[in-house]
């Protein structure tokens, strides 16, 4: 084996036995990897398989603890992001590590180790963005910029430690198609100048398009090297999970009474760095499910907050459930008028993190409250016990703090909790983030057998892949104004894409949210 | 995780539930061990220290009569403390809030007279709690308007009390007998908090207190506003999501603890005072803070703690009388005694390895 | 009940006094050894606030030297007057003590139900006017000192603005600065007194800041009735003159100190426990001052014009051996009424009540009529 | 006129204390923590500074004990707060009453010391000039440098490369840690840093502005240096400009009573806490101009996983 290191002095990147154990998993277990310079190199895996963990234990952000790391054919340490940038490895994270109130240059100056001053930075900003097409304004606070923008910072700021080795952690779960398009010929054109890069994602169909050469992971593990651009989507998943995700099975809507008017819904943000929603109009009825799409930051959380009643400032008659005004109605009021809602935040919003599933059950569930506002901890513990018994939640009892599950169990009793408080309109935000694959499949299907009994359905999602499996009608929300709504069926990706930047095809609406918005505001670049 | 020289702390995934329990107990045993080593750094017998604090002031029935009177004021303040702080509020003014409940309740004694029936001592404590309620109302008041800090805004109320106790007792409600001095008459036998036993100080105080704690126990973990205040201060949002009223919570909170300060004003201003001075005031509103602490922010617990800081206060003045100990030592235990619970407390959540080296 | 808190401590000395009483003494008195006496005091501030306390204290050191092994002197600092107070005093009580000092006004109302439970025991209350046929007042004519210091003001200042930083508005301290005013009057009619509160005993940050603003204001001689020297030492940092207060504060302000006028304790100190050893101890209430040798003004700077000291030695005489009277009308109030009508002389009930500034004292009592 | 003059030179000496403090907190709440134990920190640092000088008659000396002092106590809360992640305000009310209890126990003996006689301070040339002469230039010379440490935190945290990290720190303790930026190291080095600056203040106020040594003699200004940090939505120059507004409104309500101005003492001791509150009102009534300045992670815990 050692003999093939020594043949393989092209190698840029070579790992090997990577190991690295948290207190509950072994996030890494001996994996092995190899980069060629100028190879573009997909890491695929589900939920949890461990590629994040792997990227930082290159970026030097987590320290393995066992496994070999050899740079340019050296074995090396890297003890730190900062050692790795001075080797050549740069690193975009999968959440953003950008701070908010200060300047793109600024956020690109931290990132920097050489001692260049705030203005030659700034100044090479404007060089590096013209060289691989990545408009940043230096001067701008990221605040004020779109998510598509700021993933642009990071990248400029990955590139401008000119790297040999660019760690991409799923840069497209926040961009639209023909983003993630510009995205890819920028890439390209990088791979071409000899950098090598890896590359994270979930998505199938990138990776074929995108990748030379792809390492799958599954339970911290290696489980297949392969070429991507000579597989399928079915073979690449069955890599990834063993199995193919069984099919969700569709039946014809049969619609049934107006559930949800929203008419002439303004909202002003509420916080300085949010957005304003401005004339938000649709409409919604029992049986089916209706899906919003867009790039996130262009006011789902804002419309949710207003559905939902968390913000409580909508103007009266603007959003009615089965005629009634609950535009100024609290969250309680609206639950018992059947509207349930569930939030994209898991830990802290849908849940408290420290208290017990069983207490959780209490935030939207009352079965458990006397009249008297007298605890019926018995009976709620019953309760929680059922809940997640029906939905398979993998927990160690309704006593169980909420933190101590994984995400995509919590996201199972979160929806589980809801659903079975048998809704009449339920709203879902991102209702397979973070979740792997089979525990998505399973909420899906939960989703569609509401609706199949007659619930009207809201999903907000960015995964359009999801939305055109699930939603029967599809609408777009960019820069706070939502588009008109279109049937599934009648929907493509591209098209959708493309109103995703706001371009909806109503001249004077397109005019007015470029204008508002400003220039830096459509995700598209 | 994180690293402390060899000592390696590690998330549990479930905070400890023995833990929570054992920390307290740690925290203690922490404070008295660097108590002997103070004790004997000063020349003084450790053994002997330890007995002026923590046996004296539990040898006889009068003994602990006196406890009480200390500790009453503090568990009572400090029940509504933890209902703030368990509702992410920080409320650090009850110390202002007890002289307003001292002041409302001392104002409707000085209109007794001779002939008032013993009910009055009803309404005594009833015009505390209201004006607790009222002062800590301005915080909350401006908190919900204007947004203004509460920590902030609560402590610098407590000085404003002070200067409006002294205003009133140097000016409009001086005793005209009392040959100019900063006091009130000396109230009248019918307004006077009943004693439990005659000829301690001990007075139903005691059984206010044993019920609030009851009551707050209930409150807290039994009752649906007591969760939905408690979400509220242990994740906002979901708070939000569940539609529990953060301006609810606010102002109930605050209400809530300033009316018990305000109620331990009254009981202390017609109990053991039975006048009012300048000297209203002692600290009470900040013991009660550690008090509140050291109990964990729960009712049972902040029992135990009242007893304990009782114990350090009576420990403090006997420690001066009989071992030439300076007062201020009290002090410095109860910071000592607070560290080291909250570094105990770490136990709760992390678990210490050593670690190894790789 | 009380008895119960005894023990535990009988062979520890009072925490400042003198470990043991000089041999030579123990042995003089050692042919029939009674117990000593056992004289406790409560103090409201700590020993060391170089005023209030510490001038007890100093007596309280005195009279353990002067006794010897006849008494056994222990002290409580820092006792608040509130709650507090009571229990204290029931545990000094139940140690054993048969002689115990209140040094402040606050303790009046705790002192009188802890004596009515303790009659062998005797009690003695600073400053108050409530008495029992155990617990008896005393106090010190400060006024004679403050007076005596109004005299070298008078003198010493060129802005004919005086400055005075008062603790509480309570009579004792109103009483001194109209004093300190009339005796600045009574060599320059010229003067005016300004008066600021602090509301406070003992908070020399704030007894500083009140200074600078009297200065400020044009003041160029400080007084004060707090309890630490902070309006000295302001004086001393901007140049101006201050006296001390309670106890001899020259060191704080070598070139601003005027002179101090002093309490001295020891002599009422001396005579209580006398009173108690003897057994002649009766209840009633006691004000001495410059003639009982309790009230002096001592350290008087030697920028003081030799006239003025010998005008400051005349009052002294005079306040000594009766011959001057300082409250004695005309005496004239800020409003312009009269208060005292010529050639009447106050009584102790009169000073014990005085709620009015003189004339040429600037602003108003806070919370006065 | 002299009569202003000297009120101004009054307000400023009296502004120095609360702004030294002030701007020590500010760095800390700029990395994200809050010390409640300012007051702790103040009082110990003053009676470290106190004798220190009693001892040395050296007053820098007694400075730079005061910084010593307030930087220990500050590290001790550091350690608790940065690695045990123990509840901020808590610890910082622990530390507030450890110091308290601290400093009247250790400062017993020193209670009735005096310090070598103060030196007086003039500005050569420009003290005698009238009117700025003695409102301004006769000043001990840590009021200028409570001027100068603004301006130089200022030029720090909005100028330098390491003020950027700071400021980074304290916005997202997360991000700074994914760019690998020492966090914890960063925020303990910005609390002991904070603590010396409160300590300078606290030995100030012992060592020139009393000077005197008395237990609990900052009588509330750890808390009102807190104060000015949220008022002055954390910015330097606005900080020194509030500690100046509250040292003038402090003077004030004395100049005030010295006057003779017919309202009872007590509403005039009210007065700057009252101040205190409105300022307060009136900064937070824009949650904007708030969020715009304040630190992100202002309060909260932050644990690097990895
Ligand atoms: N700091 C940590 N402490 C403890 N466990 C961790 C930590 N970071 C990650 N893990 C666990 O390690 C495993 C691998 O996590 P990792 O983030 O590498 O997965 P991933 O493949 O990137 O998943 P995703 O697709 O959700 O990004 C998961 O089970 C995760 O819960
Ligand atoms: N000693 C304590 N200190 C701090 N918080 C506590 C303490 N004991 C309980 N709590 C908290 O109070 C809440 C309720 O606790 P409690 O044990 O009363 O109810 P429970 O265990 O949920 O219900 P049940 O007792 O019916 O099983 C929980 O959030 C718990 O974490
Ligand atoms: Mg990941
Ligand atoms: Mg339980």
């Amino acid at each position: 084996m050692s003999a093939e290191i020594g043949v393989e002095p092209a190698a840029r990147l070579q790992l090997r036995g990577i190991t690295k154990q948290y207190p509950a998993v072994r996030a890494n277990d001996g994996v092995d990897l190899t980069v060629a310079p100028g190879q573009i190199h997909a890491v695929l895996g589900e939920n949890g398989a461990g590629k994040s963990t792997l990227m930082k234990v290159i970026y030097g952000a987590v320290q393995p603890d066992a496994g070999e790391i050899r740079w340019n054919g050296r074995p090396v340490q890297i003890a730190s992001p900062a050692q790795a940038r001075q080797l050549g490895i740069s690193m975009v994270y999968q959440h953003f590590s950008l701070f908010d109130t200060l300047t793109a240059a600024e956020n690109v100056w931290l990132g920097l180790d050489r001692s260049l001053s705030l203005a030659q930075v700034s100044a090479r900003i404007r060089e590096v963005a013209g060289e691989y097409g990545l408009d940043v304004d230096p001067a701008r606070p990221v605040h004020t910029l779109s998510v598509g923008e700021r993933q642009r910072v990071e990248i400029v700021r990955a590139l401008l430690t000119d790297p040999q080795l660019l760690i991409l952690d799923e840069p497209t779960s926040v961009l639209t198609p023909q983003a993630v398009e510009r995205l890819f010929v920028t890439l390209r054109q990088l791979a071409a100048d000899g950098r090598s890069i890896l590359y994270i994602s979930h998505k199938l169909d990138e990776i074929r398009a995108l990748c030379h050469h792809c390492t799958v992971l599954r339970g911290g593990r290696v489980t297949g090297e392969v070429d991507p651009t000579r597989e399928s989507n079915a073979s690449l998943s069955r890599l990834m999970i063993g199995a193919e995700p069984p099919p969700l099975q569709h039946r014809p809507a049969r619609l049934g009474a107006l559930a949800l008017q929203v008419a002439g819904l303004d909202l002003p943000k509420g916080d300085p760095f949010g957005t304003t929603l401005r004339q938000v109009g649709f409409e919604l009825r029992g049986g089916e499910v209706l899906g919003v799409a867009g790039v996130s930051g262009n006011g789902q959380q804002e419309l949710m907050a207003a559905l939902s009643g968390e913000d409580m400032r909508a103007p009266a008659g603007s959003i009615r459930l089965f005629g009634a005004d609950i535009a100024r109605a609290s969250p309680r009021r609206r639950r018992q008028l059947g509207l349930h809602f569930v939030p994209e935040e898991r830990l802290g919003r849908g849940a408290v993190p420290t208290l017990s599933l069983a207490h959780n059950l209490l935030l939207t569930r009352t079965e458990g409250v006397a009249a008297t506002g007298w605890l019926r901890l018995g009976a709620v513990e019953r309760q929680a016990a059922a809940l997640i018994e029906r939905f398979k939640v993998r927990a160690g009892g309704p006593g169980a703090a909420a933190r101590s599950l994984s995400g995509g169990n919590l996201q199972k009793f979160i929806v589980g909790r809801e659903i079975d408080a048998q809704p009449k309109l339920l709203i879902v935000s991102q209702p397979t983030w973070g979740v792997d694959v089979g525990a998505a499949a399973q909420i899906r299907a939960e989703l569609l057998a509401l609706r199949d009994a007659g619930c009207a359905v809201l999903v907000v999602s960015e995964e359009l892949e999801e939305l055109f499996e699930i939603c029967d009608r599809l609408v777009v929300i960019a820069q706070g104004r939502l588009s008109p709504t279109i049937a599934t069926r009648d929907a493509t990706i591209e098209q959708i894409g493309l109103w995703m930047s706001g371009l909806w095809g109503e001249p004077a609406a397109v005019g007015t949210a470029v204008r508002e918005g400003g220039p830096g505001r459509v995700g598209a670049c | 995780m994180l690293r402390l020289g060899m000592l390696k702390l590690e998330m549990r995934p479930q905070p400890s539930r023995l833990m929570s329990w054992l920390s307290p107990l740690i925290a203690l045993v922490l404070t008295v061990l660097i108590g002997i080593a103070l004790f004997s750094l000063l020349g003084k017998d450790p053994l002997k220290a330890l007995q002026v604090f923590f046996v004296e002031p539990l040898r006889s029935g009068y003994a602990l009569a006196e406890l009480s009177v200390k500790a009453v004021p503090l568990v009572l303040i400090a029940l509504g403390l933890a209902v703030c702080f368990r509702s992410n509020l920080w409320n650090i003014g009850a110390e202002g809030q007890f002289v307003l409940g001292a002041l409302a309740g001392g104002w409707v004694a000085m209109q007794a007279d001779a002939q008032s029936s013993r009910g009055i001592v009803l309404l005594i404590l009833a015009a505390g709690v209201a004006g607790g309620m009222a002062w800590a109302a301005l915080t909350a008041l401006l908190r919900d308007r204007f947004n203004a800090n509460e920590i902030l805004v609560s402590l610098m109320l407590v000085y404003v009390a002070e200067m409006l106790l002294s205003w009133l007792v140097y000016g409009p409600w001086k005793d005209p007998q009392g040959y100019n001095f900063p006091q009130t008459i000396t109230f009248l036998a019918p307004t006077k908090i009943p004693r439990l036993v005659d000829g301690w100080r001990m007075n139903i105080g005691v059984l206010v207190a044993l019920a609030a704690v009851v009551a707050f126990t209930l409150f807290l973990f039994r009752t649906y506003r007591g969760f939905a205040l408690q979400v509220g201060g242990l994740a906002p949002a979901a708070a939000r999501y569940a539609g529990f009223s953060s301006r609810g919570a606010l102002w109930t909170a605050l209400l809530v603890s300033g009316g018990m300060a305000g109620l331990a004003g009254a009981l202390e201003a017609a109990g053991p005072l039975g006048q009012l001075t300048p000297y209203v005031p002692v600290g009470y509103g900040f013991a009660a803070i550690i008090v509140a602490f050291v109990g964990r922010l729960h009712p049972v617990g902040i029992v135990f703690s009242a007893v304990l800081m009782s114990m350090f206060y009576i420990g403090g003045e006997l420690a001066q009388s009989r071992l030439g100990l300076p007062k201020s030592l009290t002090g410095v235990f109860q910071g000592l005694l607070l560290f080291s619970l909250l570094a105990c407390d770490t136990l709760i959540a992390y678990r210490i390895r050593w670690s190894r080296p790789s | 009940a009380a008895a119960a808190l005894v023990g535990c401590g009988k062979k520890e000395e009072a925490p400042a006094a003198p470990a043991a009483a000089p041999a030579s003494v123990a042995a003089s008195a050692a042919v029939a050894k009674p117990e000593p006496l056992k004289v406790a005091f409560a103090y409201v501030g700590p020993v060391g606030d170089a005023g209030w306390t510490f001038a007890h204290d100093n007596a309280r050191k005195a009279v353990q030297a002067e006794f010897g092994d006849r008494i056994v002197t222990t002290f409580v600092e820092n006792v608040p007057e509130s709650a507090d107070a009571e229990r204290v005093m029931r545990d000094l009580v139940g140690q054993g003590n048969k002689l115990i000092f209140g040094t402040t006004f606050g303790y009046m109302e705790p002192m009188l139900k802890v004596a009515a439970d303790s009659k062998d025991v005797k009690f003695e209350h600073a400053t108050g006017y409530k008495a029992a046929e155990n617990m008896r007042t005393y106090d010190s004519r400060t006024y004679e000192g403050a007076y005596m210091a109004g005299v070298i003001a008078g003198r010493m200042t060129k802005s004919n603005v005086l400055g005075v930083v008062g603790s509480i508005p309570i009579p004792e301290v109103i009483r001194n600065i109209n004093s300190f005013t009339l005796g600045a009057q009574s060599v320059n009619p010229k003067v005016r007194t300004k008066v600021v509160w602090v509301n406070k005993w003992f908070d020399p940050p704030k007894e500083g800041e009140g200074a600078a603003s009297l200065i400020s204001g044009g003041a160029d001689v400080l007084f004060q009735n707090t309890d630490s020297s902070a309006v000295l030492q302001k004086a001393e940092e901007k140049g101006k003159f201050a006296f001390g207060w309670d106890s001899d504060m020259s060191k704080f302000g070598p070139k601003a100190h005027l002179a101090s006028a002093v309490i001295n304790w020891t002599p009422y100190y001396k005579k209580a426990i006398d009173d108690a050893l003897t057994g002649s101890w009766a209840t009633g209430s006691q004000w001495w001052g410059v003639k009982e040798g309790a009230i002096d003004i001592v350290s008087v700077s030697d920028t003081v014009p030799a006239d003025a000291k010998a005008q400051v030695e005349k009052v002294k005489a005079g306040l000594k051996d009766g011959s001057f009277v300082i409250w004695k009308g005309p005496i004239v109030g800020q409003d312009g009424k009269e208060a005292l009508a010529k050639d009447a002389v106050a009584d102790d009930k009169f000073l014990g009540g005085i709620n009015f500034y003189v004339k040429g004292v600037d602003g108003k009592i806070p919370s006065g009529k | 006129m002299n009569e202003f003059a000297l009120l101004l030179a009054a307000t400023l000496s009296a502004g120095t204390v609360l702004a030294i403090a002030a701007l020590g907190l500010l760095i800390n709440e700029r990395a994200g923590i809050v010390n409640l134990g300012a007051e702790g920190m103040m009082l110990v640092a003053a009676i470290a500074g106190f004798a220190t000088a009693v001892h040395t008659h050296n007053d820098w000396l007694a400075f730079a004990a005061g910084a010593a002092a307030g930087a220990v106590m500050a590290a001790a809360f550091g350690l608790l707060v940065i690695w045990l992640n123990t509840n901020q305000y808590a610890t910082g009310l622990a530390l507030s009453l450890f110091g308290t209890g601290f400093s009247a126990f250790v400062g017993i003996r020193y209670t009735q010391e005096k310090l070598a006689e103060r030196p007086h301070f003039e500005v050569p040339g420009l003290a005698d000039l009238p009117f700025v002469g003695p409102a301004l230039f006769r000043q001990h010379p840590m009021v200028y440098l409570a001027v100068a440490l603004m301006l130089g935190l200022a030029w720090f945290l909005y100028r330098s490369r390491a003020g950027l990290v700071l400021r980074a720190v304290g916005e997202s303790p997360e991000s700074a840690h994914a760019l690998g930026y020492p966090v914890r190291r960063i925020r303990l080095a910005a609390v002991v840093a904070g603590g010396a600056l409160c300590g300078v203040a606290g030995a100030y106020l012992s060592v020139i502005y009393t000077p005197l040594w008395v237990e609990g003699m900052t009588a509330g200004k750890g808390w009102i240096a807190l104060a000015l940090t949220t008022f002055a939505t954390w910015r330097p120059a606005r900080v020194l400009l509030g500690a100046y507004l509250f040292g003038g409104v402090t003077m004030l309500q004395f100049h005030l009573q010295g006057e003779g101005v017919q309202v009872a003492s007590q509403f005039l001791t009210m007065l700057p806490y009252l101040a205190t509150i409105v300022v307060l009102v009136l900064i937070s009534r824009n949650p904007a101009w708030i969020r715009a300045n304040m630190p992100a992670s202002i309060g909260k815990p932050f644990f690097p996983g990895g």
